[in-house]
């Protein structure tokens, strides 16, 4: 094992590729959507009541019971009073913000309808840059001596130490 | 959609640093937060087993057995506790070591802010400069000049030594570091690596420290500094580079054994642990970021973070101080205890060793024992010259501490089997070869420690 | 804050279920989840050191070094590995130790639902009966029968052996526990202490388990199950309350040295490693909630937490799997090596004092030497008879080992300064005394491992 291995085995934030990603996660997202009101995780999703996903009601998310526990431990957090967790979770930026909804909301569903996801739930990478950059860009000022002198470099990982924020008593990493 | 790379905007610079920019209270003026806390690196302050004092410690009146261990060897003359980085260079001046015995200037590259003496030797070719400065004797090393007549070396590890004056960004400029981590990567199969392109930031904020916090030789002939890492940085991995080699630091006073000798490896043993395994860096318990104003900083007051466990650990541990302080003495409590006990084997296997030579063993006969005795003493040496008391990897630290014991005890039953009338006999002091007598020693720097 | 388990997860009773319902298919009829999981302590998956086999792996097999360990004593006989706990009572059943040495009542603590029996026999008073059944054979024990010629004991540890069948709440039911438990805390200065009264729920999760999981004797005379723990419950201070009585579990077949057996001392390792210190419970890790549906339920499927890591772990540490397996593997290993290493050096210690024997000294001379063995025979013990192979307390084994391999090589110096003519020469296999030797012992009710 290499001793001086990264706590996370992702690449450091691919620098911005807007015009590509954008376009293809928009036309993904609408396919989605469409066979997401179509087809059969409809049911879930609106039994989970997966229009919350465009809420920005914390009590929206725990809808599902999958999330109840992350909800009880937001509740515990030192963060509960200022952020919620779309603060968190979801892109700043307004149209960064409704696909990533229609991508987790059509995943989340669709995990939900099958009950296949691994558990416990583990935050995906891509989802784990959205939470560091929004850190970010509500503490910029607090941690702008932190930051990368370039564009290109790597931030040190906000929840390497700061695990529990959001998530009172959560799991380290 | 946009994810947007934060970068920070430029500092404001109110005077320019460069390459040659070793005095840090030039730096201080444009990082004045990170300046002062670096100043605080002349506190002293003790703990448990660490931290530091006004005196340093002579550690070999503390633990006496240390002589006999190093009989013949420099470090059996003046063996101090560390203290700050603000004492680095100081602190080599000082030392009996220097004193009483040669030293190359192999020795700055760790206790200086070397580089500009480095490039000026090498007529700005620094591995150049690096070979000419370590081979050069050490009084002469540390006064090189420039073509002005103005001395070169002038202070300890500065912020030129780790951070890159343009960008500010980490960097490592040790070159027996890059070289030996290239070699460490080469063993395991990464070609052509290059710390300061390939290391991710959260690496960089232990290679910063892992320049100078690692077991070295100086290579025989050139004395060039050198991690002995081509084999693995484990305690077994050197010790078989050194055994192919076929290298010792010293020849033992007493034994007449060729022994190894460990300086403090905490990069190797802290990579041992699992806080390494869970990409914990140095710099996240030794430079804990401190809130200061509206901004937050990295406390450059390098330091035994259980002087300040609130920053150091409970952002990650969430439980209160004196549990965290407890584990930690728990932790240590432990170590020491078998570090007394590695002691007093490896003291017991280098009496009976002296013992069978009085009744007549000759080197021959006595080669199990001895090549035992290495075994033992270099395991040993590696826990108690690490700094961290077995923190840095407890249970690594105990599995090494229990191969040294049972190495040593070997060596004791190898001697007696080959003199096998020995009782065991208190050895009468050991009859140290080649390093002066206390008594005929010069004073100390240092008033007698109490 | 307090959850109640009857508000989380309602249920409802089909079948009441009371003291003397042992039968868990009962119970499953209220709680088939429990059950159904329950019931999976019947299979088996192997890890790299636990899990288990369909067969039971022979451990002196395995390790040979073993019958000189125990040379003398039944475990010298049959020893394998443990499965789960659907097999305890079939297992004891069929044990050589049980077949070719007596055995008392005392062995149906840990291996049947008992309770009903001790109450019988006691007329209500379970002290009373446990006292009356431990000091009976095992066989008539085994099949002690109510008024209406009914057998007592029928069932593995069952549902109401951890459970109160009015409210469902965990309780401790064995009395060997609550008084152990009890001596242990009145040591640490807590007068009259009642396990099921002032535990708390998070500490119950953990002495469910340490009903059984830890180290025991048989008092001489009465044969009642005790728990050593008046003095502490760390290796040396058992060790030490053992010294005080001037107990010993056997004398050793080749030295006959007075020697200690340490018996699955799960819960006494656990107690010294850093999980304990977080309050970290045995059912955290071996018996992990799993969701079924909107319902959390606590995975009865008692088994090696390695088989489970996503629940078992992952629930407190955010890493990948193969990371986590790889930690414990790391930490496994290294444990496992330097068992490898005591038992080298017990054994060579043995030798010793065997061959000085048969050099002639007589049992005087040898009083350090034997001294020595058990000391270093209780500590190697004590780590390979528990279960996790250094799990549970990491840095903990290792010094344990690390103090065997003193003890054990000093036992062999003590032997040797007795008879100096010493030399190390492979011993005969051992006399081993007062067993049965293999080719006499009848056939295994298990095929021959692999
Ligand atoms: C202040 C920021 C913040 C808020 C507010 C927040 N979270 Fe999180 N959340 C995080 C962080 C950080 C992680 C990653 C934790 C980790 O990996 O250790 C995370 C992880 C998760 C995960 C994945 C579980 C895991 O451990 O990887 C889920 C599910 C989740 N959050 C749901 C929610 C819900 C639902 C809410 C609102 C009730 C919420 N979060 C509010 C920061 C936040
Ligand atoms: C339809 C039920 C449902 C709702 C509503 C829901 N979630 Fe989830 N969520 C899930 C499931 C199921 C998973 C596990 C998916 C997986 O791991 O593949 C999950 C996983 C997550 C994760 C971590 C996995 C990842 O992909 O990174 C986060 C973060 C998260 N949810 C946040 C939220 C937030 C924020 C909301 C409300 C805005 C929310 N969830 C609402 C069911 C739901
Ligand atoms: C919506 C904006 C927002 C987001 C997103 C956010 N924070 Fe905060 N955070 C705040 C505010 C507001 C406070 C409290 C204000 C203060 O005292 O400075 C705070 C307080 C804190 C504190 C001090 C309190 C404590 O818990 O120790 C830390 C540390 C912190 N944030 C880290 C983070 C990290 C790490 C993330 C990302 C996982 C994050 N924040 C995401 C707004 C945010
Ligand atoms: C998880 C926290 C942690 C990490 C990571 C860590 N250390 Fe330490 N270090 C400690 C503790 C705790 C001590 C013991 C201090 C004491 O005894 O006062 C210590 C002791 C030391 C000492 C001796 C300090 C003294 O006061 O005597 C040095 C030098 C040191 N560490 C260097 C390093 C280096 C170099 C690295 C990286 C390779 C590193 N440490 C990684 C926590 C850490
Ligand atoms: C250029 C070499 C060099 C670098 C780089 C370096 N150190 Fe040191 N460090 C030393 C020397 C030399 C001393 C001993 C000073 C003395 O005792 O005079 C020392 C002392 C220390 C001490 C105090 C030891 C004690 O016993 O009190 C700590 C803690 C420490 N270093 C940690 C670190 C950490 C953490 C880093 C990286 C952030 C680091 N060092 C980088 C050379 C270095
Ligand atoms: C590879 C880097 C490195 C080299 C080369 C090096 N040192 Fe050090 N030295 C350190 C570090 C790190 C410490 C602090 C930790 C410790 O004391 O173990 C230290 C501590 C010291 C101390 C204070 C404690 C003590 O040992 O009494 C003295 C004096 C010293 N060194 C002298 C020397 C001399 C003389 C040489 C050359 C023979 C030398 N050093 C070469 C890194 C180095
Ligand atoms: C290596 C550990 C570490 C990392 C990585 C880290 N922090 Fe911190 N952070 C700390 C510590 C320690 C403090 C407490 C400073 C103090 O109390 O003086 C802190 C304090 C803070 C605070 C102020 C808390 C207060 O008291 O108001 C905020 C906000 C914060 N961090 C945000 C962040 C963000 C955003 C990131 C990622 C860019 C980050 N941190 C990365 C260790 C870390
Ligand atoms: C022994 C190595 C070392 C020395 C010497 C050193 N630094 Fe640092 N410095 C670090 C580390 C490690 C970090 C954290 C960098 C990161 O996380 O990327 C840091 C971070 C910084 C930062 C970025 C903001 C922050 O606080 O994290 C500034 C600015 C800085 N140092 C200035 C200085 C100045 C000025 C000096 C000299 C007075 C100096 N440093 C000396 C190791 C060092
Ligand atoms: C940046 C995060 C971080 C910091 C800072 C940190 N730790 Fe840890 N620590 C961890 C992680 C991660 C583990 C591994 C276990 C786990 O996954 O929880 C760990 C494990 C431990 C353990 C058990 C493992 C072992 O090596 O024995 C102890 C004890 C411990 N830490 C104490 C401390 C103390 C004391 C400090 C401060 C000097 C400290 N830690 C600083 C993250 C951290
Ligand atoms: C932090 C997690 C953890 C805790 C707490 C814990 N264990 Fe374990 N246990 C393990 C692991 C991991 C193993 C090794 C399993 C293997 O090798 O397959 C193990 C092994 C065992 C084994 C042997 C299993 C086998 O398959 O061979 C037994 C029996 C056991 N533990 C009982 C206990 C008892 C009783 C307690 C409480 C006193 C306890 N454990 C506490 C993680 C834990
Ligand atoms: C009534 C006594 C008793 C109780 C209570 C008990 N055990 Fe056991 N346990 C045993 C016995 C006896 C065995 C061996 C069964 C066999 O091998 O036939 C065993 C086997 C095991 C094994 C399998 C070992 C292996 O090597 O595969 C594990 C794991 C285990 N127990 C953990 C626990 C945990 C965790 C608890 C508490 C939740 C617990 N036990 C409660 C007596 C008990
Ligand atoms: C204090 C509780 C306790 C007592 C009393 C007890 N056992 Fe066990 N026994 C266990 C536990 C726990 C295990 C599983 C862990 C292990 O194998 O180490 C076990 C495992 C076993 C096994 C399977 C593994 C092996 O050793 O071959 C046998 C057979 C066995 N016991 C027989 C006996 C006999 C015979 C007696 C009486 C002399 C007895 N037990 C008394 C708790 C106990
Ligand atoms: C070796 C001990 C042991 C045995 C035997 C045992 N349990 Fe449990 N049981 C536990 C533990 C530990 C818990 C967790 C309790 C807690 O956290 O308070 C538990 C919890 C429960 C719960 C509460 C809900 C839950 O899942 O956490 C129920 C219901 C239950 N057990 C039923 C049973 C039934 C039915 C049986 C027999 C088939 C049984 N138990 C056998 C130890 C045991
Ligand atoms: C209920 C929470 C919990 C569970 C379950 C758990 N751990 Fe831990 N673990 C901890 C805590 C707390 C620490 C102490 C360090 C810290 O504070 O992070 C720790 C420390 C560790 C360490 C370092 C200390 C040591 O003893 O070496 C390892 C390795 C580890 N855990 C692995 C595991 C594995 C593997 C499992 C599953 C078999 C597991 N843990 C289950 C909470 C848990
Ligand atoms: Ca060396
Ligand atoms: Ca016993």
């Amino acid at each position: 094992m290499d001793p001086v291995k990264p706590p996370d085995e992702d690449p450091p934030p691919a620098p911005v590729r807007p015009a590509f990603f954008g376009i293809g996660a928009l036309a993904l997202a609408v396919t989605i959507l469409a066979g997401m009101f179509a087809g059969m995780s409809a049911f879930t999703f609106s039994y989970g009541e997966g229009i919350s996903y465009f809420s920005t009601d914390p009590a929206a998310c725990a809808n599902c019971h999958v999330m109840q526990g992350h909800f009880d431990s937001w509740v515990k957090s030192s963060h509960h009073t200022v952020a919620t967790c779309v603060d968190c979770h979801l892109p700043h930026d307004f149209t960064g913000k409704y696909i990533a909804k229609a991508d987790n909301g059509f995943f989340h569903s669709w995990a939900f309808t099958f009950q296949n996801f691994h558990e416990p739930i583990r935050i995906k990478p891509r989802n784990e840059r959205i939470v560091q950059l929004n850190c970010v860009s509500c503490h910029t000022d607090m941690v702008h001596e932190l930051l990368p002198a370039t564009v290109r470099g790597e931030s040190v990982s906000c929840i390497h130490c700061h695990a529990q924020v959001g998530h009172a008593e959560w799991r380290r990493r | 959609f946009h994810r947007k790379t934060e970068a920070r905007n430029p500092y404001v610079i109110f005077v320019e640093v460069d390459e040659d920019t070793t005095d840090p209270a030039v730096w201080g003026v444009n990082w004045p937060r990170q300046y002062d806390s670096y100043k605080r690196t002349v506190d002293y302050e003790r703990t448990r087993y660490g931290g530091s004092d006004a005196v340093p410690i002579q550690k070999l009146d503390k633990d006496t057995w240390l002589r006999t261990m190093w009989a013949g060897y420099a470090f059996s003359i003046d063996y101090r506790e560390a203290r700050g980085h603000a004492y680095m260079l100081i602190d080599q001046e000082e030392t009996e070591r220097v004193h009483q015995r040669p030293q190359p200037g192999a020795c700055l590259h760790c206790h200086s802010s070397v580089m500009p003496a480095y490039r000026h030797l090498g007529n700005g070719d620094v591995m150049e400069g690096f070979k000419k400065l370590s081979a050069m004797p050490w009084a002469e090393a540390r006064h090189v000049k420039d073509d002005h007549g103005h001395p070169l070396i002038n202070h300890p590890a500065s912020c030129v030594d780790c951070h890159d004056p343009k960008t500010m960004a980490l960097r490592v400029t040790r070159p027996a570091f890059k070289i030996g981590i290239a070699t460490y990567k080469a063993h395991q199969g990464v070609k052509d690596y290059d710390v300061n392109r390939d290391a991710t930031r959260q690496e960089m904020r232990t290679f910063a420290c892992a320049q100078c916090h690692v077991e070295y030789y100086f290579a025989p002939g050139t004395k060039l500094v050198t991690y002995p890492w081509a084999e693995g940085i484990k305690v077994e991995e050197i010790e078989a580079y050194y055994d192919r080699l076929g290298y010792s630091d010293w020849t033992h006073g007493v034994t007449g054994g060729g022994m190894l000798k460990a300086q403090h490896p905490e990069f190797e043993l802290w990579s041992q642990g699992t806080h390494a395994r869970a990409g914990v860096s140095c710099a996240d318990c030794h430079m804990p970021y401190k809130r200061e104003g509206a901004m937050k900083v990295s406390d450059h007051h390098v330091r035994s973070p259980l002087l300040n466990i609130a920053r150091s650990c409970q952002v990650c541990h969430n439980v209160p101080e004196e549990e965290l302080l407890a584990r930690a003495h728990n932790i240590q409590d432990k170590t020491r205890a078998l570090v007394d006990r590695s002691s007093a084997a490896l003291v017991a296997a280098i009496e009976s060793i002296e013992a069978a030579r009085k009744t007549g063993a000759s080197d021959d006969d006595l080669v199990a024992a001895i090549a035992l005795q290495r075994r033992a003493q270099w395991r040993l040496d590696f826990v108690y010259s690490e700094n961290s008391v077995g923190f840095h990897a407890p249970q690594e630290s105990a599995r090494i501490l229990a191969e040294a014991i049972d190495f040593a005890r070997q060596g004791e039953i190898a001697a007696r089997t080959v003199a096998p009338s020995l009782d065991r006999q208190p050895l009468p002091p050991p009859d140290v070869q080649g390093v002066t007598p206390a008594e005929q020693a010069p004073p100390s720097p240092y008033p007698q420690p109490r």
